[in-house]
């Protein structure tokens, strides 16, 4: 048991090269064989860990931690072990097909599920890096595995874009690396008060961070990420909008909470950034007009939401014990479950439609009765209806901040900006059947149930899993409360009324937000620009 | 000096990357980067006096080695990016006909 | 050598920004070898000879090559002869009004045609995976020649731009089957 | 005013310069006393315990054969990644007919062919003497790999018109992964600790090098083989 971590890494690995050298047919199980031995091992990993808690952290090759590379398993990282494999058996479930160009498609994503749980689970910043990269790598495969036009247009912009992202990352690590003498996360995080009053150790901060704001595709540099998670297969985009987004987030956890311990107090900063993002991905989502464009701006505004809650309560917020804090973690896993709910049922969709306009597709409800009813499911979670996931993070967030009127206000304007523009979403549910020919799709159905569910269980019994997860101290009874239902009903039935009167009459403002002006070269400026404003902050 | 020489091989990269036209420009301004980012963890391990990272005999004082074998990483990863994207915009030159930038936005 | 290595760092910067600042494709190779040739140097001289051979293996011999060929692969223009007699014969000389045209059309964009005749597959395919730009047929019993192509193709357009007052060639587009899932 | 966002015009030149400028100075400012501030302790690790631990004279190949293996692994694995996308990108993966292109027919010029002939086997020889004395000299399994790699490239050069199976080496390539994998990690029963050396931390150098000198071959074919396949897909790429 104590080497699981390393066989949560290779036994996607080997799957992933066993898909590519077996040729017989019933290979393709093999991925699902995979999965269950991965949950399997997760279950006893959590139990061994939790009689053991010494045993969390593995050194490879039984050297000194300081000069060699470790893995280490904390609460944090095993939460997102847990959501990365349950994410990808519902992927896997979806895609699943049995023919040629399936198997290097599995081989792509078996090998991305190893390297992703590897970089969760590593404790070195070069390793870190290492499988950084590889992850852009092979999310540039899977974002162009189609080899349409604009497919090929995005996954260049996207590695390009993120390579630059790692290399200023990789700069960081170096200056750490000349300062501190090593780069295992846990050391530097024990001596990181020794030098942190070093100007070298302040820019090392600013360069790290910079990277990972692209990678998190915070507010400036967040064009790569609507036009890669638009044009990939639907699988494909509900992969990156629910899992591969938070690698950043949950670098940025590891970077700024674990290592860095808030030394520089920059809750403020981040903040405004996580606001900004969140305004600017909710009015360009509104006005977008295509079904997975509006989807793909939702997730650059979600992630701002996160941003914000895991600020929000100050400097020295610890991750489990503050609600800003633990409600935007939670966001982050209760995205990471509507966000693909909301891809993979626009995927079967679109595949039944033929198309992506949201105005031409109506009458879903009636003619796909399954996929309208999980939709409605996904729509009221990111909403933040109660009952639904989405609510549970969301107030937890707006709990954070309740003194503080200008940010309750921001976060109101966010909210409500999310519920317009699935009012203009929901819009495809309605109007008559529609003859089409819709296939029977029970693996399909069954991986979108599977989300809806762990949306729902989250919602409603949030207090007793976090409770005896976590071991909470505040929550629970919330929804005796009749306010959240005024409330919630209330902005919706203004959501809907603005919709009907302001956005679907398409006033210039939307035509114009609908052009995203930032090309490729302008985000390179972008980047260079918000290094100076990091900077500055930081070092003044 | 070097170190700051280093870095603004790296700013250069940056500033290819944010005016170049074409595809391969860019391209090629991410190994300039890279290239600079070597240069300057190389520089960084010096000092003076130090040998070569290989005990030919027992108690030299040698250059710091971390340094040298980490961009050995580097390099094989910036080659296999370089060609992934040289690959990709090959078959972006014969899906759209054209390679530069300003061809790439959206005509609606 | 500390001065040595100054003035070789210096000189790499100039290389830098040459490169960053030239226009022509195919100078820039000759630049990204001599760039990746003084960086290995210069590691060598920061006493990393590992650091140097892996450079010089890989990005000044490696690289530029591939640099080469997807540069010359981006100036060619890739025509599929169906018609395969009448236009243009493999082993024979490349005449005939259409070729003509192509010619001097690839000449203006400063790019090469090249024309293959022995593939098959549907047009989708053909366009998709494996790089053909135009693809010319001949309606039968007619002296009309059919160029498609990727709509989505920017040379497309300016070829039929071009070929507007010619009776015997019509240039047609074939929609790109996108992203529909 | 959107157009002028989209592109980059002069104004925004020069307001980059600046910012770079200021990125600059932030970095002067944080370098002005950085040779006081050097923590050499990873350094002084290496250069007293390096050679004992790994039985490798090149601390370079120890660290990166021993002490993180993991990475290096990683580096192969990014490599794999890398030339199956690419070969799944051209399409070359696939056993297809060469198609009959006219600008392929010119010949390569006589000269070279013999000059290449001429220098190919010693720059094999090179590549396999750099893989075999990686724990002694400079040098080691990537960057043998990688001279082995140009040698072949010669190769190609020479007859454009050679033919390759892609799958074949892209088989071989898996294998060669696993393999590395398993060495790695025979380790776990000799020592009873992963990614590491499996002869015992006390045995002599010598021993210790077959570990060393096999793990570096490993990487070296690996490495060959897998920058040689990105050459092909690019030389026969759409053909």
């Amino acid at each position: 048991m104590f080497y699981a971590p390393v066989l949560f890494v290779f036994i996607p690995i080997i799957i992933a090269i066993a898909m590519f050298l077996i040729k017989s047919a019933k290979a393709h199980y093999l991925v699902f064989l995979s999965q269950l031995a991965l949950i399997a091992l997760f279950v006893l990993y959590v139990i061994h860990l939790s009689n053991d808690p010494s045993q969390n952290m593995i050194v490879f090759g039984g050297w000194d931690a300081r000069f060699a590379i470790s893995f280490y398993n904390d609460k944090l990282s095993l939460v997102f072990i847990g959501l990365t494999i349950f994410v990808w058996l519902v992927i896997l479930l979806y895609t699943f097909k049995i023919n040629y160009r399936q198997k290097k498609l599995f081989f792509f994503l078996m090998f991305l599920e190893g390297v992703f749980l590897g970089l969760i689970q590593t404790n070195d910043l070069f390793n870190l890096f290492v499988f950084l990269e590889l992850t852009t790598v092979l999310v540039t495969i899977l974002i162009v595995y189609r080899k349409g036009g604009e497919a090929f247009k995005a996954g260049l912009q996207y590695m390009l874009l993120n390579t630059v992202a790692a290399m200023f990352f990789l700069i960081g690590i170096i200056l750490l690396y000349y300062v501190y003498g090593t780069i295992n996360i846990r050391v530097i995080a024990s001596e990181i008060a020794l030098y942190s009053e070093y100007n070298i150790v302040k820019f090392a901060y600013v360069l790290m961070i910079t990277g990972l704001c692209v990678k998190a595709a915070l507010f400036p540099l967040f064009t790569w990420l609507p036009r890669a998670h638009g044009v990939a297969q639907a699988s494909i985009s509900a992969l990156l909008s629910g899992l591969i987004v938070k690698a950043a987030i949950y670098i940025f956890l590891r970077v700024n909470f674990d290592m860095f311990a808030n030394i520089y107090d920059m809750s403020e900063m981040f903040f405004w950034l996580g606001a900004v993002s969140a305004l600017v991905g909710v009015f360009i989502a509104m006005s977008q007009k295509d079904l997975k464009q509006i989807l793909a701006y939702h997730t650059v505004s979600q992630v701002g939401i996160i941003m914000m809650g895991l600020v929000a309560t100050g400097p020295f917020a610890t991750l489990f014990t503050s609600p800003g804090a633990f409600g935007g973690l939670l966001h982050a896993i209760n995205h990471a479950v509507f966000k693909s709910l909301l891809f993979l049922a626009a995927g079967t969709i679109i595949r039944v439609y033929q198309t992506k306009k949201v105005y031409e597709i109506r009458g879903v409800f009636k003619t796909m009765p399954w996929t309208g009813i999980v939709l409605i499911v996904a729509m009221l979670s990111i909403t933040g209806a109660p009952f639904f996931n989405g609510f549970i993070s969301k107030s937890m967030i707006k709990y954070a901040f309740k003194q503080d009127l200008l940010k309750m206000i921001v976060f109101t304007v966010v909210n409500l900006g999310t519920m317009i523009s699935f009012a203009k979403f929901s819009q495809i549910l309605f109007g008559p059947k529609q003859n089409l020919v819709v296939e029977r799709q029970t693996k399909q159905h069954l991986a979108m149930s599977l989300l809806a569910i762990a949306s729902i269980a989250i919602g409603t019994a949030f207090y007793p899993i976090f409770k005896s997860l976590f071991a909470l101290t505040w929550g629970g009874a919330l929804y005796l409360d009749v306010m959240i239902y005024v409330e919630y009903f209330g902005y919706l039935a203004l959501a809907y009324l603005i919709y009907f009167f302001i956005v679907k009459r398409d006033y210039l403002p939307f035509r114009l937000l609908r052009k995203s002006p930032i090309s490729f070269l302008t985000a390179n400026s972008l980047f260079v620009l918000s290094m100076i404003v990091i900077g500055l902050f930081v070092f003044l | 000096m070097n170190p700051i020489l280093s870095f603004v091989i790296i700013l250069i990269g940056i500033y290819g990357l944010a005016v170049s036209t074409n595809i391969i420009k860019s391209v090629f301004c991410v190994t300039i980067i890279e290239a600079g980012l070597i240069l300057l963890f190389l520089n960084l391990g010096q000092y003076e006096g130090g040998l070569i990272p290989i005990m030919e005999a027992l108690g030299i004082e040698i250059v710091d080695p971390i340094p040298q074998a980490l961009m050995i990483t580097t390099i094989v990863i910036g080659s296999t990016i370089t060609s992934l994207a040289l690959m990709i915009s090959i078959k972006i030159f014969h899906i759209t006909g054209s390679i530069e930038w300003k061809d790439f936005i959206k005509r609606k | 050598m500390p001065e040595l290595a100054l003035a070789l760092q210096i000189f790499l910067i100039i290389v830098a920004v040459a490169i960053v600042l030239h226009k022509s494709k195919f100078t820039i190779i000759i630049l990204i070898s001599v760039f990746s040739l003084i960086a290995a140097t210069l590691y060598m001289m920061n006493q990393a000879p590992d650091v140097a051979i892996a450079e010089v293996a890989i990005n000044a011999a490696i690289i530029p090559l591939i640099y080469v060929i997807s540069i010359s692969r981006q100036r060619e223009f890739i025509v599929l002869d169906r018609i395969r007699h009448g236009f243009i014969d493999p082993n024979e000389k490349l005449t005939g009004e259409v070729y003509e045209v192509l010619l001097a059309f690839t000449k203006k964009h400063n790019m090469k045609l090249n024309v293959c005749c022995d593939i098959s597959g549907t047009e989708e395919v053909l366009t998709r995976d494996l790089n053909v730009d135009l693809i010319v047929d001949k309606l039968p019993d007619s002296e009309i020649y059919i160029l498609k192509g990727r709509a989505s193709n920017l040379l497309l357009a300016r070829l039929k731009e071009g070929a507007k007052g010619m009776e015997h060639i019509r240039v047609e587009t074939i929609e790109d089957g996108d992203a529909i899932d | 005013m959107l157009k002028r966002l989209r592109t980059v015009t002069p104004l925004i030149k020069y307001l980059l310069i600046i910012l770079l400028g200021l990125v600059l100075t932030m970095f002067i400012i944080s370098f002005a006393d950085y040779q006081t501030i050097y923590n050499n302790i990873s350094r002084l690790f290496y250069q007293t315990n390096g050679f004992f631990d790994t039985g490798s004279r090149n601390i370079v190949t120890a660290i990166y054969l021993d002490y993180r293996l993991f990475d290096s692994l990683f580096e192969a694995g990014i490599l794999l990644v890398a030339v199956t996308g690419i070969g799944w990108i051209s399409q070359h993966d696939d056993e297809q007919e060469n198609a009959h292109f006219m600008l392929d027919k010119y010949k390569t010029p006589e000269l070279f062919i013999t000059f290449s002939r001429l220098v190919y086997p010693i720059m094999l020889l090179f590549g396999l003497y750099i893989v075999l004395n990686g724990h002694n000299s400079p040098g080691g399994g990537f960057q043998g790999g990688a001279v082995i790699a140009s040698a072949l490239l010669i190769l190609f050069y020479i007859d454009l018109k050679k033919s390759t199976n892609m799958k074949a080496i892209l088989t071989i390539e898996k294998w060669l992964f696993i393999s590395l994998i398993i060495i790695s990690v025979i380790s776990l029963f000799t020592r009873g600790e992963l990614f590491t050396n499996f002869i015992p931390l006390d045995g002599n150098a010598d021993l210790k090098s077959i570990y060393l000198i096999a793990l570096n071959i490993i990487i070296g074919a690996k490495v060959a083989l897998g920058l040689t396949a990105v050459f092909i897909a690019f030389l026969k790429e759409g053909r």
